[in-house]
């Protein structure tokens, strides 16, 4: 039997003026298929919705059009009102009459439409209903990382309740942390309290994570710790294995003397400094401090608020004289703008330099040379500690978690998160997720925010224990497969895997789940194996050929 | 596998230039793997095809196939129906393919429509390198399993030439490595480098005879 | 069909930027026919060649802008089929110019209004010039 | 007879030439022999090139002694051992020396050889080989370079008029024509009739090529069996076979020489082509003695 097409014209509450609505409807029923058109001056209301199951209940078509405007708003509406009629959502198609021919054109704008409602008819004529199913998933959630945004994470999920799972290749959590929690502005020690009393979080150290596979709501883990192998099921991973930083080589005369054998005393990192300061470790106070901050690295927010807050405490505990030579103070984290002038205010000298300043050491003390932006003129100050630029870098093992859950890294190595804008914490890898420090260079407040927003996008996926799941939407064809494996290369979202099917033969099998249908897959198969449902060739191409046609 | 990659069209369109109706024939291994004749590229070819005929007021008709193995000659029976059909079949098979074709339908014209390249393997998607020379006398046990006879520029037996660059390019394309820096690297690497010390006599040519062939062990 | 021209839009950024353009009643080339593609990734060589077979005048693929793709690398990948697609037409005596990628962001519809009315007026005096 | 053998080919008269074949070691005194022997009986004398594959002294260094003692030699070149670049170099450095004329032939295969591991060349075939001398003979390489001097070479080839099919073969044979010939020796032939065909069709195509016949004595009922099994486009008729089968033992190579010398008088007599190429492998100094019976000294 052929396929019934009922086509619903939308003048859009009269907002589609240009268009002959009683012409169209004329030229529309002539296509072959299509069994009704009906006209409507309000069909998203609530109750040109309601005459529109009417009328598809009365007429039983087996395919609908509407031509009325952009579906990027209408679609699903109109998709929920042929759920409703009893037909499925996927028999639809959507002629955008109105933002794309109405609104846009004087001339024949009647015969663009008829044009656009063709297109839509040869389209919706193709399209095969799929099937929808909820597949179960594992509700527990692995956090790799032991720091505070690991913890943080981790508490945070619990509270929502979802069990999780901590795995740190630290001895134990927090141990990066521990006597500096100041330093990094975390109370790292009520965090690791509140996860010891929390039943809901298993803590596993020191621990490795070596192979990982599967999807969202479905990934097969194995940990390594201390010899022995954890296989687990986790609905989502969260990678928050943070950052170390580097003292930044300073050299003198061509010589390194930071990174390299035989670097002086006196120049020291950030944490250094801080220990010094906290303890009054230091036996003489040194009279003059100098830092450097941001001469070779633009990622430079942990350090300036590292840089500012040490300033403020040697120039009030030791009363030392303090310069920092930067090329800018970058004070867009919360609180820095405050503390700058917190800094300014109790005598810090910031020394606005555009190069890297030179150094000599002579006898114990360090000379800085560097060429004032402000002055115009060279600056030379003598300190007794310096206390050189740290740079942020990935902590080792990164890479191969990357490797393991196929996801990027950014040319500093950290982790390349999907999308800065929108989804700052998620990957192109469904249910892989990245928090803190090892996406890059932030500051407690706002890993504190990816904690949040991580644990909302987990919640939303894991929390009602199932997702829901077009079935084969995007399928490869088991003949015309011939596992070229071409398209496991190309998949930006790791969907597609080369497993055996029932015949024995190895193709490419397509998650349902992590598959976010781009269709990347079917233009390059050079098998033409692989077929999308809804933008399939001949779907594509009959919107072609209908064009023009009369 | 078998690497091959399209001809240039203006060879093509040359070949096929007194046909009306040419069936425009893939295949679904080796070339389908190497994107040069599988599916996707008969489409490709048979719409440029008759874009550039339709261009010039000198209309082709085509007809599409792939077949599974083009080889195969039971394979390529089954598209004998299309191929009565037209005026001459454009090939996107290997050499291997094409003679196939060519000898089961001897009164039709065969064209080959990629050129055969070498027996290779992916690099990474989309690039593929040659591996093998097909050349009837494996020694990949002498030289830690790389190739020297295609993967030298010179085919040299006995380690490098004396161009090798820094890093151990080789001289004639600094993009590709020297086969005898790899083979040197693997064999340290498994500790077995006097392997690379021993003396390797002259190749036997005649491992394979022109024209090559193998009778498997009778069953 | 004969002088149409085919936009496939990306669904992230082209389709909603002519939406965009038709709420700013941000008038446009009527020969422009727009097919909405989930990615411009989706778009396959043989979409484009299928147009031209059909009659098209031109073709555009648009997609996501550099590096913010709604699929990672599907904006790039319809830029390496769009520049073969360019050799292809060329090869076959028709002119490669026909066929153009442009990256665009949802929020553009003044440039994806630029973008169309460029290729239609290109064409239009390549047309006058023959 | 120091004639240039160009000159030769384009008198009227029925042109004779024999081969030299070089030893396999450095020992160059029993080509001298050959040499001083024939140089003056014959109008050209042929050196074949690591002939049937088996690897010998070269055939450019005894084209040079064949200079220096006095005679006319042809050089013959084979595509199986060199590239187009080795051939070139020795063609610069032959014709540098005096040698004025090459026979362009393909070259048996290593398969037949003493050294059938080696690596076949062919880079280049016969009638590319043709195409190349001319090249050379206009003063340019065949990459397009020009070259400080230029060669002058007379060309020539080989034919197998008694291959079965012989059509192919004479497709190839108006390939190497076109490219441009002087002369054309054939394989070894026993039937008239077929040299004629073979002549009829090359003077079709370009009156000015000389056609050889190639001659090659039959001295035995085995050599005869063992060419017809293994030299492919060789027919040797079963009366050549029967008439040694009734020779008393012993008399097969005079028997041979009386048979070849009939068959050159009979060419020359009917003029069924331009001239015979002798090869009587192995036994050069009894190539007199075919000239002699057949009238030709």
């Amino acid at each position: 039997m052929d396929t019934k097409i009922a086509v619903f014209l939308c003048n859009c509450g009269g907002a589609i003026k240009n268009i002959d609505f009683e012409a169209t409807r004329e030229r529309i029923s002539k296509i072959p298929g299509v069994t009704s058109v009906d006209l409507s001056s309000g069909l998203c209301f609530e109750e040109g919705k309601r005459e529109m199951v009417s009328r598809i209940r009365e007429e039983h078509p087996d395919r609908v059009v509407v031509a009325g405007c952009a579906p990027e708003f209408s679609e699903c509406v109109f998709q929920q009102v042929l759920e409703t009629a009893g037909l499925s959502g996927r028999s639809f198609s959507a002629a955008n009459i109105r933002e794309q021919c109405s609104w846009v054109h004087d001339g024949d704008v009647t015969g663009k439409a008829v044009e656009l409602v063709k297109m839509a008819v040869s389209r919706v004529r193709l399209l095969r209903t799929l099937e929808k199913k909820e597949l179960p998933v594992s509700r527990e959630v692995l956090v790799v990382g032991g720091g505070f945004s690991a913890i943080g994470t981790a508490l945070r999920l619990s509270r929502i309740g979802l069990p999780v799972t901590i795995a740190a290749v630290e001895e134990v959590l927090g141990a990066t942390q521990d006597g500096v929690e100041s330093f990094y502005r975390c109370d790292i020690d009520t965090m690791k309290s509140a996860v010891e009393g929390d039943r809901n979080i298993e803590v596993l150290t020191p621990a490795r994570v070596t192979s990982a596979h599967g999807e969202a709501g479905d990934f097969a883990v194995t940990i390594e710790r201390e010899g022995e192998r954890i296989r687990r099921k986790y609905g989502a991973i969260v990678l928050a294995t943070g950052f170390t930083t580097e003292l930044s080589p300073v050299s003198v005369k061509g010589l390194p003397v930071v990174g390299g054998a035989g670097s002086p005393a006196n120049i020291v990192s950030q944490e250094q400094l801080f220990r010094m300061l906290d303890n009054g470790a230091t036996a003489r106070k040194p009279e003059t401090i100098a830092f450097l901050l941001d001469s070779c690295d633009e990622n430079s927010r942990f350090p300036t608020l590292a840089t500012l807050n040490n300033a403020i405490a040697a120039r009030v505990k030791w009363g030392s004289e303090v310069y920092v030579f930067c090329k800018d103070v970058k004070v867009d984290s919360e609180g820095a703008e405050k503390l700058y002038r917190e800094a300014r205010g109790c005598g810090v000298v910031f020394v606005k330099c555009d190069s890297a300043p030179r150094l000599a050491i002579d006898d114990g003390r360090i000379s800085i040379e560097a060429r004032d932006v402000f002055l115009g003129a060279d600056t030379i100050v003598d300190c007794d500690l310096l206390v050189a630029e740290e740079v942020l870098c990935p902590p080792e093992g990164t890479e191969a978690l990357a490797d393991m859950f196929n996801i990027r890294l950014d040319s500093r190595g950290f982790y390349q998160d999907e999308n800065v804008h929108l989804y700052p914490v998620g990957f192109e890898k469904r249910g892989v997720f990245c928090v803190g420090g090892c996406r890059g260079d932030l500051e407690a407040s706002r890993m504190a925010n990816d904690i949040h927003s991580v644990a909302m996008m987990i919640y939303g996926l894991l929390s009602s224990g199932v997702i829901e799941a077009e079935i084969e939407r995007v399928k490869a064809d088991t003949q015309k497969c011939v596992a070229c494996l071409t398209c496991i290369r190309v998949c930006p979202h790791s969907a597609i895997r080369l497993s055996r099917v029932d015949n024995g033969k190895e193709i490419a099998v397509i998650s349902d789940v992590a598959c976010d249908a781009c269709g990347i897959c079917a233009a390059i198969c050079p098998a033409k194996a692989i077929v999308f449902e809804g933008y399939r060739d001949d779907q594509v191409l009959a919107q072609i050929e209908a064009i023009g046609e009369s | 596998m078998i690497i091959a990659e399209r001809k240039p069209m203006e060879e093509i369109e040359e070949s096929v230039a007194e046909y009306k109706k040419v069936l425009v024939a893939g295949c679904g291994t080796c070339v389908t793997v190497c994107w040069a004749g599988g599916e996707k590229e008969v489409g490709i070819l048979a719409s440029q095809l008759r874009l550039a005929r339709g261009a010039a007021g000198n209309e082709i008709v085509t007809l599409e196939t792939t077949v599974e193995r083009q080889c195969e000659k039971e394979m390529v029976t089954e598209i004998k129906d299309k191929v009565a059909e037209a005026d001459a079949v454009l090939s996107l098979a290997c050499g291997s393919g094409v003679q196939t074709m060519a000898e089961l339908f001897d009164d039709k014209p065969v064209l080959p429509a990629v050129n055969t390249t070498f027996i290779g393997m992916p690099e990474r998607e989309g690039l593929w390198v040659e591996m093998c020379g097909a050349c009837g006398d494996c020694f990949l046990d002498r030289t830690g399993g790389v190739c020297p006879m295609v993967r030298c520029a010179k085919g040299l037996l006995n380690g490098p030439c004396g161009g090798t660059r820094k890093g151990g390019m080789c001289e004639i394309d600094p993009d590709k490595d020297c086969a005898w820096v790899l083979v040197h690297r693997r064999l340290e690497k498994q500790g077995r480098l006097d392997l690379m010390r021993e003396y390797v006599t002259p190749k036997n040519f005649r491992a394979v005879r022109r024209p090559g062939k193998v009778q498997a062990a009778k069953a | 069909m004969k002088g149409r021209v085919i936009a496939f839009c990306c669904e992230h950024s082209a389709y909603p930027a002519a939406d965009l353009a038709g709420r700013l009643r941000l008038h446009y080339s009527e020969s422009l026919r727009i097919i909405r593609v989930p990615c411009a990734g989706r778009v396959d060589v043989i979409h484009m060649l299928k147009a031209f077979e059909k009659g098209a005048r031109a073709v555009l693929v648009l997609g996501c802008e550099d590096g913010a793709c709604h699929h990672i690398t599907g904006n790039t990948r319809a830029r390496e089929r769009v520049e073969q697609c360019q050799v292809l037409l060329d090869e076959a005596r028709l002119d490669g110019r026909s066929v153009a990628m442009h990256n665009i962001s949802p929020n553009a519809p003044q440039k994806f209004v630029r973008i169309a009315d460029e290729l239609v007026n290109a064409k239009e005096q390549s047309r006058e010039a023959i | 007879m120091s004639t240039p053998f160009r000159e030769i080919l384009k008198k009227e008269g029925f042109v004779v030439t024999t081969e030299v074949g070089p030893e396999k070691g450095s020992s160059v005194s029993k080509a001298i022999e050959h040499i001083e022997l024939l140089k003056d009986k014959v109008h050209g004398l042929n050196v074949t090139d690591n002939q049937s594959s088996v690897m010998r002294y070269p055939s450019l260094g005894i084209c040079l002694l064949i200079k220096e003692h006095g005679g006319e030699p042809v050089l013959q070149v084979t595509c199986r051992d060199r590239n187009r670049m080795a051939i070139q170099a020795d063609l610069l450095f032959a014709h540098s020396r005096g040698v004025r004329n090459v026979l362009c032939l393909t070259g048996d295969s290593v398969d037949v050889g003493d050294h059938k591991e080696a690596k076949q060349v062919f880079d280049l075939d016969s009638v590319q080989l043709i195409h190349l001398v001319h090249t050379l003979n206009s003063a340019r390489d065949i990459a397009g370079n020009e070259l400080s001097g230029g060669t002058d070479f007379c060309v020539g080839t080989a034919a197998s008029p008694s291959s079965d099919p012989i059509e192919p073969q004479l497709i190839k044979v108006e390939k190497k024509i076109k490219a441009g010939v002087d002369f054309i020796q054939t394989q070894a032939v026993y039937e008239l009739d077929e040299i004629k065909r073979f002549t009829d069709f090359v003077r079709n195509m370009d009156e000015k090529v000389r056609i050889l016949a190639g001659i090659v004595p039959i001295i035995g009922v085995k050599m005869a069996a063992y060419m017809n099994e293994n030299v492919p486009g060789i027919v040797i008729p079963q009366r050549i076979i029967d008439e040694l089968a009734e020779a008393p033992k012993g008399t097969g190579v005079a028997k041979g020489i009386e048979m070849s010398a009939r068959m050159i008088r009979q060419l020359k007599e009917e003029r069924v082509c331009d001239g015979v190429h002798i090869m009587f492998i192995g036994r050069e100094e009894r190539v007199p003695e075919i000239l002699e019976a057949a009238g030709l000294v």
